[in-house]
């Protein structure tokens, strides 16, 4: 019936799409699916509290991600990205301080300004905002020029680099630092994750970056594909435990069964 | 490939130079109309190669076998056409039917496959322990993959609070998780130095202070 | 001058003086090499072995996903590969998934000579381009003749003596992978694991990191990590190249970055110590 | 309705080709095999015919400059739509065999090998600068991260075994072994990433790549 040597990877792979389908509807039936909380998240306030403090801009920029929204890896990061703007740009306006986001991923535009007009409407502000806080640039090398000349120019107080990043990242990191900025970022580049940890001052790698923006948009479908992931993660601990502590007597009975 | 001696060879090398100049005129002097004029002919020139073999190997793959006979050829022909109405605004919704057969055969193939090499494998290759006789450095080796992985996998629980049993592992995960990173941070810089004393290399060879 | 000043002027260098400092320091071993010795690694090791296992007429796949870009990187280990290929006398089929593959392939028999005294067609053969990421990687697996017709001069795939009987992955004996992106998973999730096929990925030195697990697990029987693996994988074969020379110009960056983030943390040190 | 029928039949659509290619993996029936064969090929030959796609929705941008004179653009989109078309002419003379050209072998060889190398060099410069100004060991983790970073570097660069003949041992734990809990782990995450993108695909939650933004 099924392939050999491909059995307990079917029934991994119902047992996973099972739990995602479980707690996806018990997610659209209400139920919280708490998520945990991220320091980069939590400093968030501290950052625009800074701002607002210094009479500075926040800058908030989500990387290269290839230039489009299409793209299968950096897509997804960039509408997280877009998500994590929502509830900055709130809190931005609370405090009144001035957001200013760059990009270079033009099909990304529409939903840029929806997300911002909404977050100044949210807050009864909606005259405050201006179209020419979101800063456009065709191609990577112009987008960071842009990104930099802003930096140099306009002393933001805090950077919020979150996204699909690709070498500007080094870049970006290293101007805000030189500006001393506090700088608060997130990807799921696995290439860009060291660069940002060494020159910022939080970072959220990997899912994180997915798991902060589902937190903000309560997005059931993330949210329970999340869950249904972290009851997997757990079964995967508890065979990693087992088989490692079993591993001593030398049986391979677990070994065997994960390989059938 | 000793240094050229071909007219065309000698003008090759110097605009390869010239261009590359163009670029780093960037990072060492400061962005400037030289750079965007090397930049804009990269993009130009990769777009002209992409589109050539885009089509050469349309031909190959597709239209001979249609010519030949493979009169079923004729679908995914189609189907590639239906591709450029993605750029008119009113047809963009037949572009979807490709990139259907696109996204679900790499989501289908990448879902199937996924799960014994980056899964079951790996929890494989954790849980082996080291063969009889093997020293202590490759117990102590098997300890720290084992440990160090639970750990890491712990800190990536995302829908259960950090707290309680779960703040010292996790803390532990992430650190185990700097450590890699830092890894993967050392082999970056030996990646780009590596490619950057490729292109100074090539300016002492064009010099002719070092050979081809 | 207090001490506290030193730092704040040690901040203050133009980033330019930097790139400077770093291109001259690039420049400086090609001139006058160090030639200090390379140490190798058990990955590169295990994929000298996995090669010698290789009998004659055996087929090998060399998948080009690297581009012309990465040549300091890639080309040194495909062209230590192509040379213990040959020495194996094993059947090898380049086919790529860059658009400029051809010149990388082009480039590798420049650089081995034995390729001289092979017939192009019969012992090695360049089928050409392919994209289509996964789905392309799973049909060659399945059929090779449904993603390439001709070779990548357009001379009809039936007319060349290597190809005869070879049709899917079970017809092939081994495949290397030649990476700066995601191609090796994919060949790892179509072609080793449903095929067994032996697998071998040379990758840029960040992708050394990615594919060590994997190394680990079995699944890849050798990784090289870069113009480093090159230099490893020259050094086992006793043609020392490229890499090889690449190399000292390693030691002089490294140095400088090592340095300035020793200099960078020494002045965060004194300047919170200050605050 | 017939825009709702023909966005709904697309996400089924593809769930339909996902469970295809799953069913043919693990059951093996032959039927199943045969048609997801012919759909790979049927999205190899897509793709290779979107490969012009990509040109042809680049130039239109940098057309859109030519034509509004974007002052310190338009010129050099000019010039880049001039070398597209210049090459592309060119590739066409003998699109059996463009390198037979050896106009277009020279471009090749000089220009295209030089700029791809050059542009994919150029971060080490920042690497470096970024090096010495900004990779600060501000916390535990980013302390930890450059500690293994330097350890692995003094192991690739073969002057590190001149300085204490232990940094290469040291350097090589960090690199075989100290880095692969973090490795692992995320292979074992981004899987489940996949799995979890590839179930809301399945259920047409996923549009971003159809160009529509966000959850339907």
């Amino acid at each position: 019936m099924i392939v050999a040597g491909r059995q307990t990877a079917f029934v991994f792979l119902i047992v996973t799409v099972a739990l995602f389908y479980i707690f996806l509807e018990m997610a659209r039936r209400g139920r919280r699916i708490p998520i945990r909380t991220f320091p980069a998240i939590a400093a968030i306030p501290e950052a625009i509290g800074r701002c607002a403090e210094m009479g500075k801009p926040l800058l908030y920029t989500s990387g290269y991600a290839m230039e489009t929204l299409s793209n299968p890896d950096q897509g997804p990061q960039t509408l997280a990205s877009i998500s994590i703007l929502s509830h900055v740009a709130r809190l931005a306006v609370k405090a009144g301080v001035k957001l200013y986001y760059f990009t270079c991923i033009q099909d990304s535009l529409p939903l840029v300004e929806e997300t911002l007009r909404t977050a100044y409407l949210e807050e009864g502000k909606p005259e405050e905002f201006d179209p020419l806080q979101i800063k456009y640039q065709a191609g990577q090398s112009p987008y960071l020029n842009a990104v930099l000349g802003f930096m140099q120019r306009e002393r933001p107080a805090a950077n919020i680099l979150m996204g699909g990043f690709y070498y500007e990242s080094v870049v970006m990191g290293e101007g805000g630092n030189t500006i001393g900025a506090m700088q608060i970022a997130g990807t799921a580049n696995t290439h860009q994750m060291p660069f940002l940890i060494a020159t910022c001052d939080y970072c959220l790698i990997a899912e994180e970056l997915y798991a902060a923006s589902a937190n903000i948009t309560q997005d059931p479908w993330v949210l329970g594909c999340l869950r249904g992931e972290d009851i997997m993660k757990i079964v995967i601990l508890a065979l990693l435990i087992v088989g490692f502590v079993i591993s001593f007597t030398g049986t391979t009975f677990l070994i065997d069964v994960l390989k059938r | 490939m000793g240094y050229p001696t071909t007219m065309d060879g000698i003008l090759g090398i110097w605009t390869a130079l010239a261009l590359m100049l163009f670029v780093y005129s960037y990072p060492l002097y400061k962005e400037n109309q030289l750079f965007r004029f090397a930049e804009h002919f990269f993009i130009g020139l990769s777009l002209a190669i992409a589109a050539i073999t885009g089509i050469q190997t349309t031909i190959r793959l597709a239209i001979n076998p249609l010519m030949a006979g493979k009169v079923h050829y004729i679908i995914p022909i189609l189907l590639g056409f239906m591709m450029y109405l993605i750029l008119h605004r009113d047809y963009r919704w037949v572009s979807r039917y490709p990139i259907a057969i696109l996204v679900g055969s790499s989501i289908g193939l990448g879902m199937r496959g996924t799960i014994i090499p980056n899964i079951l494998s790996q929890i494989i290759a954790t849980i082996t322990p080291p063969k009889p006789g093997a020293d202590a450095t490759a117990w102590f080796n098997f300890v720290y993959i084992g440990i160090g992985t639970i750990l890491a996998v712990m800190y990536f629980l995302l829908t259960f609070e950090h707290k309680g049993p779960l703040l010292y592992p996790t803390r532990l995960g992430r650190w185990v998780i700097m450590i890699g990173l830092g890894a993967y941070f050392g082999n970056t810089v030996l990646f780009r130095m590596a490619m950057l004393s490729g292109r100074a290399q090539f300016l002492l060879q064009v010099l002719g202070l070092v050979p081809f | 001058m207090s001490q506290e000043s030193i730092w704040d002027r040690l901040q203050r260098i133009d980033r330019r003086v930097i790139y400077w400092i770093l291109f001259i320091l690039l420049m400086i071993p090609f001139i006058r090499p160090l030639s200090l010795p390379v140490s190798i690694g058990p990955q590169s090791i295990t994929f000298i072995e996995g090669l010698r296992k290789l009998k004659e007429g055996d087929v090998v796949v060399i998948n080009i996903s690297s581009g012309v870009s990465a040549w300091p990187e890639c080309l040194p280990s495909l062209v230590a590969v192509s040379k213990v290929l040959i020495q194996q006398k094993a059947k090898i089929i380049f086919w790529t998934s860059f658009v400029d593959g051809h010149m990388t392939f082009e480039k590798i028999v420049e650089k081995v000579p034995e390729f001289k005294k092979l017939t192009y067609g019969v012992d090695y053969v360049h089928l050409g381009f392919y994209t289509g990421a996964e789905p392309a990687v799973a049909q060659l697996a399945k059929n090779i003749r449904s993603i390439f017709t001709t070779d990548y001069k357009g001379t009809p795939i039936d007319q060349l003596p290597i190809m005869k009987g070879v049709n899917s992955a079970n017809d092939v004996k081994m495949v290397i992978s030649s990476d700066t992106g995601d191609y090796c998973d994919y060949y790892i999730r179509q072609w080793r694991i449903p095929y067994g096929v032996p697998l071998a990925e040379i990758g840029i030195a960040m992708n050394f990191s990615a594919y060590q697990p994997h190394w680990q697990a079995g699944i890849l029987f050798g990784v090289t990590a870069g113009a480093r693996g090159g230099a490893e994988l020259e050094k086992l074969i006793g043609a020392p190249g490229d890499a090889t020379i690449t190399m000292d110009s390693i030691n002089t960056s490294h140095l400088l970055v090592i340095v300035a983030v020793i200099l960078a943390n020494l002045g965060y040190a004194a300047t919170r110590r200050r605050k | 309705m017939a825009e709702v029928v023909r966005r709904e039949l697309v996400y089924v659509l593809t769930a339909v080709v996902v469970i295809i290619m799953i069913v043919d993996y693990f059951f093996a029936v032959p039927a199943i095999s045969a048609i997801a064969g012919e759909l790979n090929t049927w999205a190899t030959v897509i793709s290779t015919m979107a490969l012009t796609l990509g040109a042809v929705n680049i130039i239109r941008v940098h057309s859109r400059n030519v034509r509004k004179r974007t002052p310190g653009v338009w010129y050099h989109s000019a010039w880049l739509i001039f070398i597209f078309a210049f090459v592309l002419l060119l590739g066409l003379t003998n699109i059996n065999n463009p390198s037979a050209n050896p106009i277009y072998k020279w471009i090749f060889d000089y220009s295209y090998v030089s700029l791809g190398q050059t542009w994919y060099a150029i971060t080490g410069f920042y690497i470096a600068s970024a090096a010495y100004r900004a990779f600060r060991a501000r916390n535990i983790d980013a302390a930890l991260l450059l500690i293994a970073g330097i350890l692995v570097m003094l192991k690739n660069a073969p002057i590190g075994e001149v300085i204490w003949a232990q940094l290469p041992v040291l350097g090589g734990w960090f690199n075989d072994i100290g880095q692969m809990p973090a490795m692992r782990t995320f292979l074992i995450v981004a899987a489940f990433g996949l799995l979890a993108f590839g179930f809301r695909t399945l259920l047409g939650r996923e549009r971003g790549f159809y160009g529509e933004v966000g959850g339907g």
